[in-house]
């Protein structure tokens, strides 16, 4: 009994509902948020060492033991997952305070944010795949609202798209697990990595994995990413980088949970089809990259890049590529995070959207256009940012299986990667400056604020990468082995 | 035999359900649709009645009250929606 | 502790800059930054003769050690050589910049950039640890994109750190793809453990492909043919950037790239015909194509690349030894080896020096043109005698340092001939012939640089300013350099045995003596030997040619423009620009019915064609419950109100149908023993059609679908395809029942949870959190709701994030 | 039954579909409507049908049918009552801001 | 056009109260029979409907003076809380309890957790659904 | 054959006959010609049969199980109440937005009351 897991989840949710009574003090709404949001953290880095120390933790709603009732778990791959989450969620809203505006904030801006982590927390740490669809619909409906949100003419069009693709990924997610109930007669996910282990993993049994990994796929942006581009470049700033750093990442998750946990034994099928998904999603977002105009939708497909990158750890499967993908996923929930914040503050600047025609922006801002720098070289991979050591555990761990086309494909995608945000970079922060003194507009404090954490972030993670290896590499153990989590689960004599 | 009967009503039930969808469908008017609406409604009411009997069970005896209810709502909201366009005023006319 | 101090020092430089830019606005930055190289090459200076013994010095730091990836910092022969030219080479251009930048520019940005690159590079080459090597490595693209931008409000400036970066990056990740495969076929990330375990690694099927992908870091860096075309473009970065940077030492990285794996690839004949072939192409195309250079820089930048392949090719051919392993006899192949390391720093000497008298010209006459410039000799005297020295040692005269090394370069070629490995009995004449040429060109373009410079008539309209002398800090800088250029000329194997033979020894680590393998360097042999009749006919035929330029320069335009390898470059970016927006715009068009196409495709085409792959669809009705009559008709309405759907014109009847759809569904839950659900379903069904009703009170009639028969076509084949797909799969999974439901657990309710209505105890204690969660999901969509309807945009308010 | 439900459920499917594959917002709605129905039915199908008695403990002595898929399905009924409610006002917002329901007018590209 | 509601409202008088105790029997029948918090939640809500299509929002608000986003959100708070209430007895998060309590004029009762439970997600079915056919009644 | 199972014949009966109404209601919305017509057919009978049906099922648990449904009265007694008035409703809403009548009606002695004899009078409000 570890009560503490649920906390990431349901602070969240009872400090929504507690701002919803407080929806005219606007400063508290924000300083209760904020404080809720480092509050998870803490909470996370305590889980995290408690699972070091008790391995990984199970928590049984109402005490019904699994397979039967509800269970939270908490390993090192979902913890560090929940604390990412958090720290990115507690910066945005840094980001937030000083720019999202009143109107948004008497809307009920920060409890659906809230409600958005919660439902992130939730789908990282549920051991029930029913709940699991339940965590995703808390967290889709509150980002259903986060888009919609303003009313704007493109942001009703693109936001009734993105809402109407997720509702029919939902209820296909209804329907594989209709199928899977129908099959293994359970929802429990280590019960279920436990029977589908028992006979095999039957085709029938893959062919059920398969729906599963559509569902996800579309919700992760894996070759299905086509609602992501519009639907990202919609909402306000802080809200783009909060999905871009969060959603996306969820059925990431997903995927990895649903094939190395759950169908693990036929990689033949579902491990060379991700393979081939994610390479054909590095394209797709290279080409996207390199078309883009509009530096909104340059970042957007960089997101596409960066899922099909983690997914090729996936398909890789080994446990450097595991762990390569779990600092990869941190580094990207961070790194996409600023990416976007920043993007959204340059158009907020100057009023354009087009990368040609802005210009010189570093002689106005240059701590800015440093961060943008930063930014950039983390999401290209140079060392020593965040990027570089889950590209380097993923690439060693495609060398070791010889994937060596998922390799090049990876490897190459950073080029790209780095071509598109260098365009940015020469022709909007470089330059002649477009902005007078007089016109410049000044950059939000509290904005400045966030970037500087993210950008803390990003130098920490890689410099610091040793900090959280043993974490990581707990994760990628866990994810390799399955076995260890389902004892955890079915065999601990609690 | 009671089950024979039970079964064969039923059957007329749902021919008669069926009857009714070929109004909602065809219309031609918004009324006709709302009122053959209300009949597959109070048709189910009697259907669920006889399932009851036939499944031996008393679970079922809520949902006949409740699609009571709802067909009663739901025939009010049709004709002030036929009749004034809308369905909750925010303020009455007289 | 020195050695990591040496690495840190440039960085912690860097980093207080800022501090004293604004702290000592009066004096030049460049007098502080100016302490840190001198420092640096003072103390690793005082470690050459400990090194000369053969010492070697290695200390660990701990970074990720999980992954294997530590500091390991290793000063040997090699690293010296490198870090002396970066420390020595980095003070002299510090020293020059203080004159040549005003303290107008953005002096805090250029030394900041300077010394992180100053940092970056002594850590690549007093890196152990391959991933620490990259770290440095992308540090030292990531600083040479800053100081080529450093003027960022040129075009040409923006565009020549792009391509620098690009193709610098995209190198660098191949290599760190290689060193990957390296690691995999050793397990360690250290050079000096793969050295270790050689045969493991040679063993491997990994070892060529590692190879490629190394080099192909190193020639990106280095400039090799064809990615040399960055170089020129790198021109314009500031002068002393161009000098430390394009010529002495970045660019070498990737020489000591090939220098510091020779003896893990060395001897491999893949290795050998890449490295020297290439590197002779890079010789041969680089002095051909500066002759055609008008601007001194581009025309050095060429030489730069040239003689980098001129270093590279020495590399290649000294891998041979490697082959043939130690004897007597195979020494001599060595002298390859000990060629390029002489002629690395004879380079760096010569090419600085050359570099600074172009930054004085350009500096003191405001154009680099030779066609504008000529006739400065008298003006500028002391700047002219750097030029000639500069460019006889390039050209490969005496009495300068560049003669020796070029003479050896040619003994290298001739010896290499006679082996009868790699295929050389037949190709090895290649390597002369082609090295011969490339001299010829060389010296005519050191003649352009020196005649059409100095010598000829003035044309003072068409420079900028009136010319003069430089100040003496311009001169000192280039004056030491060629101070050396001579002195090593003089005393060529001081430099041999203290510097050299310890490098060499750390190349051939498996040969027993590093004595033997320093041969001595003499202007002189006491005969007439090939390597002379060689620089003979340099020297004729390059006279002939200079004289006769103005008639064969022509030539240069036969070559089209189109296929230049930056016509290339240009192409391939720009195609790629435009084949991916083509592409992109075309499937990404912002319809939702196309996306739900692709996303229904995909289904059908993974579940589908996975399905009838492995053969796993099944039918058996046996266990199938009775079908009543009356159900049959239910469904048979169900049917029917769901195809009405499609064709009704109204959206009421839409509504309604939908409204029987519910309702039966709710039948079904009655039919199958589900009570709550039946009464659940009937209530939301009807809410939701009031919604329905409530929502589209506004909206029109629906307009028939003005799409073609072809398209409603293709809609239903999907569509069927879609049912039909999810009606096999389920009939699959319905025959499937290995397992018991673990629901039976919950049949005993009333004793667990104290409620007889199972579904509902589920719902409120077995699986109360789903509940909750739903209670929640509920509740967004509440507030969502009334969001969506309050806040509403400002009329005339369509600010650009909504574009 | 359980695969003549199957086979309803596959075209109450395909329908939807169809209806999802249209260009009019609210078609596409209604067949996402369909949809959720068709998903409800094929997961009380999967639970078995007509395998025992109504889960309501003390009415009966037979064994009970699944009861699992049934708060299975409860649950899903609630949460797509709670998402069709929004993307309906959602959809008649955008009918009021934008002006059409239909989805080939509304254009896409989102740098336009 | 003047509309008579007389038989209307008159009936609908009657109905409504029919349908209020309805809506709390199945409320309260949950835990034994088919009904619970979310269908006793739906029917109270469908009550309430009633009467804001029979007489006209102003004329209910002045006897319904709730904001219901605030009955929702308390709803929510409701059952989280009881959920939240087994943290401090050191229970698994949501665990219910019940027990036999001797109310003065009721006599001994049995009172279980559950109930709140329900009541949390009866209030914020009511909430959520006036609020949101409020919100599309009012919009103009 | 008990007294028992004959009263459940009996009320198995009336459902049946709930039943058979049920079908001639559904077929008079067919085949009756207008709206108000049809309404008739709908509301009436149905109710009838309905409350056959209903009061069916309540005997049949009564004398089986000796079980005396409170909700099955209840819901005889609502739709007792309600079917009349939802069925005026929807005819009065029918009337009110000018559905026609069939041809052949007699006089509609309605209209110029509502409507006066303006006819070319077609804003509702």
């Amino acid at each position: 009994m570890n009560n503490i897991i649920v906390l990431p989840m349901i602070v969240p949710i009872i400090t929504a509902i507690f701002l919803v009574f407080l929806r005219d003090s606007i400063k508290l709404q924000r300083i209760i948020s904020l404080i809720t949001m480092v509050f998870v953290a803490v909470v996370s880095i305590v889980l995290l060492q408690l699972i070091q120390t008790e391995g990984i933790l199970r928590l049984d709603f109402s005490g019904w033991a699994p397979p039967f009732g509800i269970l939270f778990v908490a390993d090192s791959f979902a913890v560090l997952l929940v604390l990412t989450a958090s720290i990115v969620t507690a910066i945005c809203l840094i980001y937030a305070f000083s720019t999202i505006g009143p109107r948004h904030e008497r809307m009920f801006f920060y409890p659906f944010v809230l409600l958005l982590v919660a439902g992130v927390n939730g789908s990282f740490l549920t051991g029930d795949i029913f709940n699991l669809f339940v965590c995703f619909e808390v967290m889709l409906l509150a980002s259903f609202a986060l888009i919609a949100l303003g009313g704007e003419k493109f942001q009703l069009r693109e936001a009734l798209k993105y809402v109407l693709i997720n509702i029919v990924a939902s209820w296909m997610f209804l329907l594989a697990l209709a199928y899977l109930y129908g099959t293994l007669k359970t929802l429990n996910m280590a019960h279920i990595s436990q029977r589908v282990a028992e006979v095999g993993q039957e085709p029938i049994l893959t062919l059920v994995s398969l729906v599963f990994l559509i569902v996800f796929a579309l919700k992760a942006g894996l070759l299905l990413f086509f609602w992501l581009p519009g639907s990202y470049s919609v909402p306000p700033t802080v809200v783009q980088a909060l999905f871009a750093a969060l959603l996306t990442k969820v059925g990431i998750y997903a995927l990895f949970r649903t094939f190395t946990l759950m169908f693990p034994f036929d990689p033949e099928v579902t491990h060379t089809l991700i393979g081939i998904m994610a390479g054909l999603t590095i394209i797709a977002g290279c080409m996207g990259a390199l078309s883009g105009h509009d530096v909104r939708t340059i970042a957007t497909y960089n997101v596409v890049i960066g899922v099909g990158f983690i997914l090729l750890a996936l398909a890789i499967g080994t446990e450097e590529a595991m762990a390569g993908a779990v600092y990869y996923l941190i580094h990207d929930m961070i790194a996409k995070a600023l990416l976007f914040l920043i993007i959204g503050t340059m158009v907020f600047l100057t009023g354009e959207i087009v990368v040609k025609n802005m210009s010189g922006l570093i002689r106005n801002y240059p701590l800015f256009g440093w961060l943008y720098f930063i930014v950039m070289c983390a999401l290209v991979g140079i060392p020593p940012l965040s990027g570089f050591i889950g590209k380097v555990l993923i690439g060693q761990g495609a060398v070791e299986t010889g994937s060596y086309v998922l390799l090049a494909l990876g490897f190459g995608s950073s080029v790209i990667v780095l071509y598109s945000l260098l365009r940015i970079f020469l022709a909007s922060f470089f330059g002649e400056t477009s902005i007078s003194e007089d016109d410049k507009k000044p950059i939000p404090r509290g904005a400045m604020v966030s970037f500087m954490l993210f950008a803390l972030c990003i130098v920490g993670l890689g410099v610091g990468a040793e900090g959280i290896a043993v974490y990581v590499n707990d994760a990628a153990y866990t994810l390799v082995n399955p076995s260890v989590y389902v004892d955890a689960i079915l065999n601990a004599n609690e | 035999m009671i089950n024979t009967i039970l079964n064969m009503s039923l059957f007329l039930f749902m021919i008669a359900i069926a009857i009714s969808l070929f109004r909602v469908i065809k219309g031609p008017s918004l009324p006709d649709r709302a009122i053959a609406l209300d009949t597959i409604g109070v048709n189910l009411i009697s259907a669920i009645a006889i399932v009851s009997i036939v499944l031996k069970t008393k679970a079922f005896l809520e949902a006949i009250l409740i699609l009571g209810i709802l067909s009663f709502i739901g025939t009010i909201a049709f004709s002030k929606y036929i009749e004034r366009g809308v369905i909750v005023e925010r303020k009455s006319a007289d | 502790m020195i050695v990591a101090f040496s690495i840190m020092l440039p960085f912690i430089a860097a980093a207080l800059i800022p501090f004293i830019y604004r702290r000592f606005k009066n004096i030049h930055l460049g007098w502080f930054v100016l302490v840190v190289p001198a420092v640096l090459f003072t103390l690793l200076a005082s470690y050459i003769p400990r090194i000369a013994n053969g010492e070697t010095f290695v200390k660990t730091y701990e970074w990720i050690p999980t992954f294997g990836i530590n500091i390991t910092t290793y000063l040997d022969g090699l690293s010296m050589i490198f870090s002396l030219l970066i420390t020595g080479v980095g003070s002299l251009v510090i020293l020059y910049s203080i004159f040549y930048l005003s303290t107008k520019e953005s002096l805090h940005h250029f030394y900041c950039y300077l010394l992180l690159f100053m940092g970056a590079m002594l850590g690549v080459v007093l890196s152990d640890n391959l991933m620490v090597l990259y770290v440095f490595w992308e540090l030292t693209s990531v600083s040479s994109f800053l100081l080529i931008a450093f003027w960022h409000h040129r075009k040409a400036s923006r565009a020549g750190a792009r391509k620098a970066m690009i193709i610098t990056v995209s190198g660098g990740v191949a290599m760190l793809a290689g060193f990957l495969m390296l690691y995999v076929a050793s397990g360690t990330f250290s050079i000096r453990e793969i050295i270790a375990n050689l045969e493991v690694v040679q063993a491997s099927a990994l070892f060529v492909p590692a190879m490629l992908l190394v080099l192909l870091g190193a020639f990106t860096k280095s400039a090799q043919f064809p990615f040399h075309i960055w170089l020129p473009d790198a021109m314009e970065a500031p002068t002393p950037v161009s000098a430390y940077l394009h010529s002495a030492t970045m660019v070498k990285a990737g020489i000591y790239l090939v220098a510091r794996t020779t003896p893990i690839f060395g001897g491999h004949e893949v290795w050998f015909w890449t490295v020297s072939g290439v590197g002779i192409l890079t010789l041969f195309w680089g002095s051909f194509n500066a002759v055609k250079q008008f601007d001194l820089k581009a025309l050095l930048a060429y030489s730069t690349i040239s003689q980098l392949g001129l270093i590279m090719s020495l590399f290649g051919l000294g891998s041979a030894a490697l082959h043939l392993g130690y004897a007597s006899d195979t020494v001599i192949y060595t002298q390859a080896t000990f060629a390029a390391l002489f002629h690395l720093i004879n380079h760096s000497t010569f090419k600085g020096a050359l570099f600074m008298m172009v930054g004085i010209v350009d500096h003191e006459v405001g154009t680099r043109d030779i066609r504008r410039l000529g006739g400065l000799m008298a003006l500028m005297p002391f700047t002219f005698t750097i030029a000639v020295i500069g460019s006889f040692s390039m050209a490969g005269l005496p009495p300068f340092n560049g003669f020796l090394s070029k003479e050896m370069f040619f003994a290298a070629t001739v010896n290499i001939m006679q082996l009868n490995i790699f295929s050389l009995d037949n190709f090895g004449l290649i390597f002369p012939v082609v090295a011969w040429i490339a001299s010829i060109f060389t010296f005519v373009y050191c003649a352009i640089i020196v005649m059409r410079t100095f010598f000829g008539k003035i044309q003072p309209d068409r420079l900028e300013k009136p010319p003069h002398e430089a100040p003496i800090g311009m001169l000192i800088s280039p004056y030491i350099l060629i101070t050396f250029v001579v002195g090593i000329f003089i005393f060529p194997n001081v430099l041999g045995h203290y510097i050299l033979q310890p490098a060499m020894a750390s190349i051939y680590p498996m040969f027993p003596s590093s004595e033997e393998l320093t041969p001595h360097i003499a202007a002189w042999h006491g005969y007439i030997n090939t390597e002379l009749w060689m620089t003979f006919g340099v020297i004729v035929f390059g006279i002939l040619l200079y004289r006769t330029l103005k008639k064969w320069r022509p030539m240069y335009q036969i070559f089209p423009q189109k296929y230049t390898f930056n016509a290339i470059y240009e192409r391939i970016i720009g195609s790629g620009e435009s084949y991916s927006s083509r592409i992109t715009n075309r499937y990404m068009n912002g319809h939702l019915s196309y996306y739900f196409i692709y996303i229904y495709v995909f289904f059908i085409a993974v579940l589908a064609g996975y399905a009838l792959y492995a053969d796993v669809l099944s039918w058996d009705p046996s266990k199938d419950s009775a079908i009543e009559p009356y159900e049959l008709i239910l469904v048979f309405v169900m049917v029917f109100a769901a195809g009405a759907i499609l064709f009704a014109k109204q959206r009421i009847t839409v509504v309604l149908l939908n409204g029987v759809l519910g309702y039966s569904v709710a039948f079904f839950f009655v039919l199958f023993r589900a009570p709550d659900l039946a009464l659940t379903q009937l209530v939301v069904e009807s809410i939701t059609t009031a919604l329905f009703l409530l929502a589209f009170k506004y909206l029109p009639k629906i307009q028939p679908e003005k799409v073609s028969n072809s398209i409603k076509i293709t809609k239903a084949m999907i569509s069927i395809a879609v049912g039909a797909t999810v009606t096999l799969i389920g009939l699959a999974v319905m025959n499937y029942d290995k397992f018991e439901p673990i629901s039976a657990y919950f049949e005993d309710a009333y004793n667990l949870a104290g409620g007889k209505n199972i579904v509902n105890t589920i719902l409120g204690d077995f699986r109360a959190f789903d509940t909750m969660l739903e209670v929640v999901v509920l509740f967004i969509a509440g507030l969502g709701v009334y969001t969506l309807i309050k806040l509403k945009a400002k009329k005339g308010d369509t600010d650009v994030e909504s574009k | 039954m359980e695969s003549l439900m199957i086979i309803l459920v596959g075209i109450l499917v395909a329908i939807a579909t169809y209806l999802i594959l249209s260009r009019s917002v609210f078609r596409v709605i209604m067949g996402t409507a369909i949809l959720s129905h068709a998903v409800h039915l094929l997961l009380l199908t999967v639970g078995g049908l007509k395998k025992g008695d109504v889960p309501i403990i003390g009415q009966a002595d037979e064994a009970f049918t699944d009861a699992l898929p049934q708060a299975l399905i409860l649950t899903a009924i609630v949460i797509s009552f709670a998402v069709t409610a929004f993307l309906l006002v959602l959809a008649y917002r955008m009918y009021l801001t934008n002006g059409t329901d239909d989805f080939s007018q509304l254009g896409g590209k989102s740098d336009e | 056009m003047k509309v008579n509601d007389v038989i209307l409202k008159t009936v609908v008088r009657m109905v409504v109260f029919i349908v209020l105790t309805f809506g709390m029997y199945l409320f309260f029948a949950g835990h034994n029979a088919p009904g619970g918090g979310f269908i006793g939640g739906l029917v109270l809500g469908s009550a309430i409907v009633l009467l804001y299509l029979t007489y006209d929002i102003e004329t209910v608000h002045k006897g319904m003076p709730f904001d219901f986003k605030k009955v929702a959100a308390l709803g929510v708070l409701l059952a989280t809380g009881t959920a939240i209430g087994s943290l401090f007895f050191d229970a698994p998060f949501l665990t219910q309890t019940d027990g036999y309590f001797t109310i003065p004029i009721l006599g001994e009762k049995h009172l279980s957790t559950v109930v709140l439970f329900e009541a949390g997600v009866a209030l914020t079915v009511i909430g959520t659904l006036v609020t949101i056919i409020l919100s599309i009644s009012e919009d103009e | 054959m008990s007294v028992n199972q004959l009263i459940e014949l009996l009320a198995a009966l009336l459902i049946l006959f709930g039943a058979v109404i049920s079908v001639i209601s559904a077929f008079g919305m067919i085949r009756l010609p207008d709206v108000y017509t049809r309404s008739h057919a709908a509301t009436k009978s149905a109710t009838l049969s309905v409350l056959s049906c209903l009061l069916g099922a309540f005997i049949y648990f009564w004398i089986h199980d000796g079980f005396v449904s409170i909700r099955l009265i209840l819901g005889i007694v609502f739709v007792f109440i309600t079917a009349p008035v939802a069925g005026h409703l929807v005819c009065r809403a029918a009337y009110r937005s000018r559905v026609p009548l069939a041809e052949g009606s007699g006089e509609d002695a309605l209209k110029p009351v509502l409507f006066g004899n303006d006819e070319s009078e077609n804003d509702m409000k």
